[in-house]
């Protein structure tokens, strides 16, 4: 039964991952594969429960590698993409005023 | 403790909603981002909550990992973005696998005390055949993304040729590599007691890792965008998969969200070059070096900067198309003191933008607003192309491929039916370009060979820094 | 663990459930209505189960009133929309030709 | 078995998802119904193979259920059909209360036997707290829904007053009811072992269906498409709640899909309208009869039947507003021939299509297109509205709110901000209807003073037959 919950899950996300892109203006294309990418480094939760909890030592370490990558992921998709659309704000400040 | 964890998650999954729907929009972006970045803390605190976890040693490695991280992202510069995106996905799908693998060792020390039969793990009641699937999905994918995202970093950042790499027999070479693995996997999961099931597995995770290469060595460098937004889309579904592996559904719900949403985007990137998906994979497309498209009759005709303020100097109404060229010399300051110096003298002057002019999608905008170009004189493709025959002077700086009339004209040129800003059409065009290099597709570019078309050579920022200086005199 | 997942479901199906719906043409809104409508007759799985299992006499009998209703819900509500749609359907025909 | 049922569940899901994203557009809104009827098959016969029910029973239940909801479907008059959808989505309501009450029941039964604190349940690991809310959740919505159709229903069929029913201290009492609906769920879920609680669940249903009356009883008729698909919206949360009590997992989705789905549909027709959702539920619009507003001066002037057919005669554009008084005189026929009469005659002929006119969103495409009624001849509000300046002869045909300048012009008219169709502006205006009558909304209608406006006297299918033969003499 959890099984088929987490496939249920599994099915509603994509569907609403479908839904949620519609209309994109194209200079925000960039921003959005990076800033969806950095959502993609949540695979730093499994990463963090790898270390902590995985049997022996290989276990551990593979954990530990997960993690520091997971993380410069994380830390580094969200930073550059706030960087990219600060640019923009610039940009688009003016016009707003 | 538990329920609050899981409640967390679901709030975590919540926030990332909205972060991808509010990046899609220009208003809200840079909020979305930092909402879909509150959610990960949220996540990763919960996750931190959990009892029994060994603290030092995260703790380093969510230290070192941010560390890196933060310095990657401060450090790059802006033309250099793309592929530090690429770069990260990668890490991303690498995550993944050693996440799965990680699971895979545990699993296989509890196999070997408790018997398979006996195995419970994180599913219970599941069928250990399930368990073996999805932790071979993990490696799989999480495979393929990061060897196919560390091919297209390189080819971004020129460290390997950036045109396509086609050799024969390639695309069955592919498919025979893919089917193998197939059949690896299932016999993975269907007799998870041989001797051998390690040597499988670690043959799984080579013939991915191998795979990826395979697979974006024949795109061309000016797709990378499109490929690094599918690896992105790939590296969601590697983090979903080690979701179920280790069944957290903040991990299957998030990395699915990207997974979809990721695949959106590539379609969306695809029409706006007017390519299809299948195109982009396949197609090897810029592999021909110069070749496709019609031969070209006539000469380029050089101008001086001279005799070009002079044409100038006269013009109504001037279109400036920046290109991948006018990134790279770093000429934006430079262009847009042209700009003004332009309209001081009564002149009307409109930025052109192609969608895919430069290396990325939007990388003239973020170029053209770091030299604080006003908004106001931005005009889309669409919008300027009809009113190209009014166009007195068209300066095409650094563009290649997206002012290529062939697109237009010429059924038989590989980037047929690409949408490009019709420069050809305005009375007179400038293009400064270095030499005769051809742009990212490496088909040779009909417009400069046109009458009213006369070419500016040298480094754009010289270039331009030179007509600016003209009208200072 | 069950509730939880029972619960992410949940979230997930209110967001779909709004963006599913963006800008719909006025002349669909009966039909839009009436055809969710049918949708939630999906209580009509609850009854067959209550009727079916449900301990009691009165649950037994309450479970019955429940499943005639629902699939009177369900029934009525698919044919109706069908009958409605089918009358857009003759209109803009010609249009398709 | 389990996991094929469940399996199917999930395909049902998809199906309904696809579904309702099919209704939402034109071309796909037929097939979205089949397609989603098709999900609601699946479930059912998936949920048919579970172990130990009682089949003769249940089929028995289904075929009494779908004869009654089939001949119903068949039945009903155009013009019923959104008192039928009200009718159909009361049943669903009661059949989602009823869900709730026999698990409770059962429940019940349980607990007398094994004590609450070995209580299990469909929950297995959750409190007993949690299932007692969820099932006062499920009775709760259930009832609301139920009795608020029921009198949505009589009022749309006009068998109780159509008007607002506002009294003093209404929403004082509305208000007092929910708090007490409240306070006792929470006694409900807190204390499920007070000797008392069944009684306390039957008051808790009681108070249900209460609200429900209180609810909907204030709301003009008027507004009724809108609480139905509120209640739509409801229903839909009602099932999603009877899903959490029986744990499963279709009835939480696809309940919740409805649920969110139809609050989405709900906000939009208000805003088609004008008006917010507060407005709608708490306003009591339409209470006020000929109050508001400004008063009239001048009088009504009638015009003879031969008398308009001559400057029909003469006209060379006339736009045909339909109302809800051709529905009700089944006037649409008539109002076709009169409309290829004038073209005959060389005039334009258009149907300006009010979103509201009517009883229901799409009224008038669904009778106009029963009368085979040209689609090119059909035109929204927003493109008639620019030419009406240019148009000959308006004729308002049983329609009264949707053509009442004060919506536009008197800031103290109750539907002041609704968008109107401007047939004043018209060179002449014909009015058709039987007297005096005011519309929904009970206002007074300027229009049918202004001096180029003519009243023609009559029911509208007689007046228009009587136009017809003029033409065909
Ligand atoms: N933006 C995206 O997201 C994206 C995505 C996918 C593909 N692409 C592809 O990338 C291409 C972009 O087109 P584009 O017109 O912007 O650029 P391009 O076609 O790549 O052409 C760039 C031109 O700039 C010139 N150049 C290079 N360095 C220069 C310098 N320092 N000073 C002056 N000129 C210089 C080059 O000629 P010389 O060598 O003679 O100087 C070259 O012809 C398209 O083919 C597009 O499909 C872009
Ligand atoms: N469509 C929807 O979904 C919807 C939703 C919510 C609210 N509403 C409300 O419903 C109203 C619809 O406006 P409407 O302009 O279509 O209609 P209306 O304002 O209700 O007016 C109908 C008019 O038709 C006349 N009439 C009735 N029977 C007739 C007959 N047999 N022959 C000729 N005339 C007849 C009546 O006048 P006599 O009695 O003098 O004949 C009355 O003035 C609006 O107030 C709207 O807000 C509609």
């Amino acid at each position: 039964m959890e099984l088929i919950l987490l496939l249920f899950t599994f099915t509603l996300a994509v569907f609403l991952g479908f839904e949620l892109i519609a209309k994109v203006p194209s200079q925000l294309h960039t921003p959005l594969m990076s800033g969806s990418n950095a959502i993609s480094g949540i695979t730093i939760v499994g990463a963090i429960i790898a270390s902590g909890v995985a049997g022996g030592e290989a276990g551990k370490w593979f954990g530990f590698a997960a993690l520091i990558l997971a993380t410069i992921n994380v830390v580094g998709g969200y930073m550059v993409t706030d960087r990219m659309l600060a640019m923009f704000k610039k940009k688009e400040s003016p016009k707003q005023k | 403790m538990e329920l609050l964890i899981n409640l967390s998650y679901i709030a975590a999954a919540i926030l990332f909603i909205f972060g991808i729907k509010m990046l899609g929009s220009a208003d809200t972006a840079r909020r979305g981002n930092q909402v879909s970045s509150i959610g990960m803390l949220i996540a990763v605190v919960a996750t931190l909550l959990m009892q029994g976890l060994d603290d030092t040693w995260i703790l380093a490695g969510l230290v070192i990992g941010a560390a890196i991280g933060a310095v990657a992202a401060k450090r790059v510069q802006m033309t250099g973005m793309p592929e530090l995106v690429a770069l990260f996905n990668g890490f991303g799908g690498l995550a993944s696998l050693l996440v799965g693998w990680a699971e895979y060792v545990k699993v296989k020390g509890e196999i070997a005390v408790s018997g398979i039969e006996n195995f419970a793990g994180a599913h219970a009641g599941a069928p250990f055949a399930f368990t073996a699937t999805v932790i071979y999905l993990a490696i799989l994918i999480g495979g393929i993304t990061f060897t196919g995202s560390i091919i297209a970093y390189l080819k971004l950042a020129g460290k390997i040729g950036g045109t396509a790499t086609v050799f024969a027999g390639q695309k069955a070479i592919n498919l025979l590599v893919a089917l193998f693995i197939l059949a690896l996997g299932v016999v993975f999961a269907a007799m998870p007691d041989l001797p051998c099931a390690y040597s499988i597995f670690m043959c799984g995770v080579g013939l991915s890792l191998l795979l990826g290469v395979l697979g974006v060595i024949p795109i061309g460098g000016g797709d990378m965008p499109v490929v690094i937004a599918l690896l992105n889309s790939l590296s969601g579904l590697a983090a979903s998969a080690a979701g179920f592996v280790i069944n957290n559904t903040v991990l299957v719900v998030a990395g699915c969200l990207v997974g979809a949403s990721g695949l959106i985007l590539t379609v969306i990137m695809c029409k706006a070059m007017n390519r299809t998906l299948g195109n982009v994979l396949f197609g090897g497309f810029g592999a021909a070096s110069g070749g496709g498209g019609a031969k070209v009759e006539g000469e380029m005709k050089g101008i001086s900067v001279e005799d070009a303020y002079s044409v100038l100097e006269a013009a109504q109404s001037v279109v400036i198309v920046p290109g991948y060229g006018m990134a790279v010399a770093q000429a934006q300051h430079a262009v847009k003191e042209l700009g003004v110096a332009l309209e001081k003298n009564g002149c009307e002057v409109r930025y052109a933008i192609h969608p895919v002019a430069g290396r990325m999608p939007g990388h003239m905008n973020v170029v053209l607003a770091e030299a604080d170009v006003p908004y106001e004189q931005l005009a889309e493709m669409d919008d300027v192309n009809p009113i190209m025959t009014t166009v007195d002077v068209a300066i095409v700086i650094g563009a290649n491929d997206v002012v290529n009339p062939a697109a237009g004209d010429d059924p038989s040129s590989p980037i047929y039916g690409m949408p490009i800003i019709n420069v050809h059409e305005a009375k007179t065009v400038f293009a400064l370009k270095r030499g005769k290099g051809a742009g990212f597709s490496g088909l040779v570019n009909t417009l400069f060979f046109r009458p009213n078309c006369r070419m500016i050579y040298g480094d754009a920022k010289a270039t331009v820094t030179g007509l600016v200086s003209q009208f200072e005199d």
